[in-house]
């Protein structure tokens, strides 16, 4: 399985990522990507600020790498990449892309990796409004099917 | 009597920003478990007491358990509960 | 909930479709795509011909996105792009794109998209060989998980 | 006796390639139903015999049942198994 795991402060591609899964024997791409929302619990949300443990965030996404791995060996290849700094409304802060040859392992093994990443990636998220900022942690129980630790 | 040791320890997100510095030094008889350095940096910053509870902490980029023994040279980390993605 | 539907002989991009989700609500972008295999049980492929019953097509995809839109009323907006006539090794033949506020919707409408194009779509596929060609009919029993027809 | 009328039927893929031909036309007694729409068809082009059991029936752009009835003004098409995806 190849892999590609990438702490950035710069802006994620869906298209770049997706191109690093390149492989004729790949018949089908799953990608998940998480987008900065406009509102929390309806306040307005103005910007965000990502925060990593960046050598352990790395760390974490090739653990989780192994973990999709071992649970499904006929994915070809796997790719995250993760936004830390300033994000805008709209932008993304996270996309997870795997390649497979058939669509049932790319999107389980997809749904798996942005699970494990809300789970375990050692980041932070700020959310800041007009009138002041919040940590924000990821609230589970909403893990997506076939995703749950192993 | 075991030697004392200084743990430098990594603090991250609401860590970071309650303690207003993103390491803190804490002074303990060494080897110490991850429980004890934990508990040292709550007498040594009050202002991280009511995080340490939900977090978790990292012992060479790894979750390790509150028993885990740590040594002076670890890169020992503090981390609460995370929001990526 | 928004939608976009095309059958069409251009070159697909995952990006402009997802570019068409773009909402300020969505928190999570997950998206499907087929690529053209270069073998089929081992024997070599050298290209696809695929052909479709263009305005059916169209109206099965419309359908689809109303089958998804009762199942998940959170889901923002659903783009399905499906390409007709000659591909080539490594080129994208299908795009299904979905956001919704959370990605658990997101990633299990996108996999129910998939699915049911893959059992209702009116497309035929024909592999070319070096020494033949055959028209390859999609098997099951290999559905994602979430992804049965109501 | 009802009238004969004639049944434009469009193939695809595999079926539109056996017969040589996008359309074949049918004559019938009007209305019909898909399955006899379709027995019409396998005598008037016995190469798409084959596919016929597998194949579904579409009128109007919809899939419908073997029962279903067919006017001459309708969209009917033969549709072989999918592939599409």
């Amino acid at each position: 399985m190849r892999t590609h795991f990438e702490i950035t402060e710069s802006p994620l591609s869906i298209e770049a990522l997706v191109a690093r899964l390149a492989d004729p024997s790949a018949g089908a791409v799953a990608t998940f990507s998480g987008t900065a929302r406009n509102t929390f619990a309806g306040k307005e949300v103005r910007y965000l600020e990502y925060e990593a443990y960046r050598p352990m965030a790395e760390q974490v996404l090739a653990d989780i790498g192994t973990e999709i791995a071992i649970r499904w060996p006929h994915v070809i290849a796997i790719a995250i990449a993760h936004r830390v700094g300033r994000l805008e409304i709209g932008e993304s802060s996270v996309i997870v892309a795997v390649s497979a040859p058939h669509r049932r392992e790319a999107l389980q093994a997809c749904a798996y990796g942005i699970d494990r990443l809300k789970a375990i990636l050692p980041v932070w998220k700020k959310e800041v409004f007009a009138d002041g900022e919040v940590w924000r942690e990821n609230v589970f129980g909403n893990s997506t099917q076939g995703g749950e630790p192993p | 009597m075991t030697p004392p040791g200084t743990f430098n320890v990594r603090l991250f997100g609401p860590a970071r920003e309650a303690a207003g510095a993103p390491v803190l030094a804490v002074e303990l008889d060494a080897p110490a478990s991850a429980s004890e350095v934990i508990a040292a940096l709550g007498r040594a910053c009050p202002a991280l007491m009511p995080l340490l509870p939900s977090s978790r902490v990292a012992v060479n980029r790894a979750y390790v358990e509150a028993e885990t023994a740590v040594e002076p040279g670890d890169e020992v980390a503090i981390l609460p509960p995370v929001g990526g993605g």
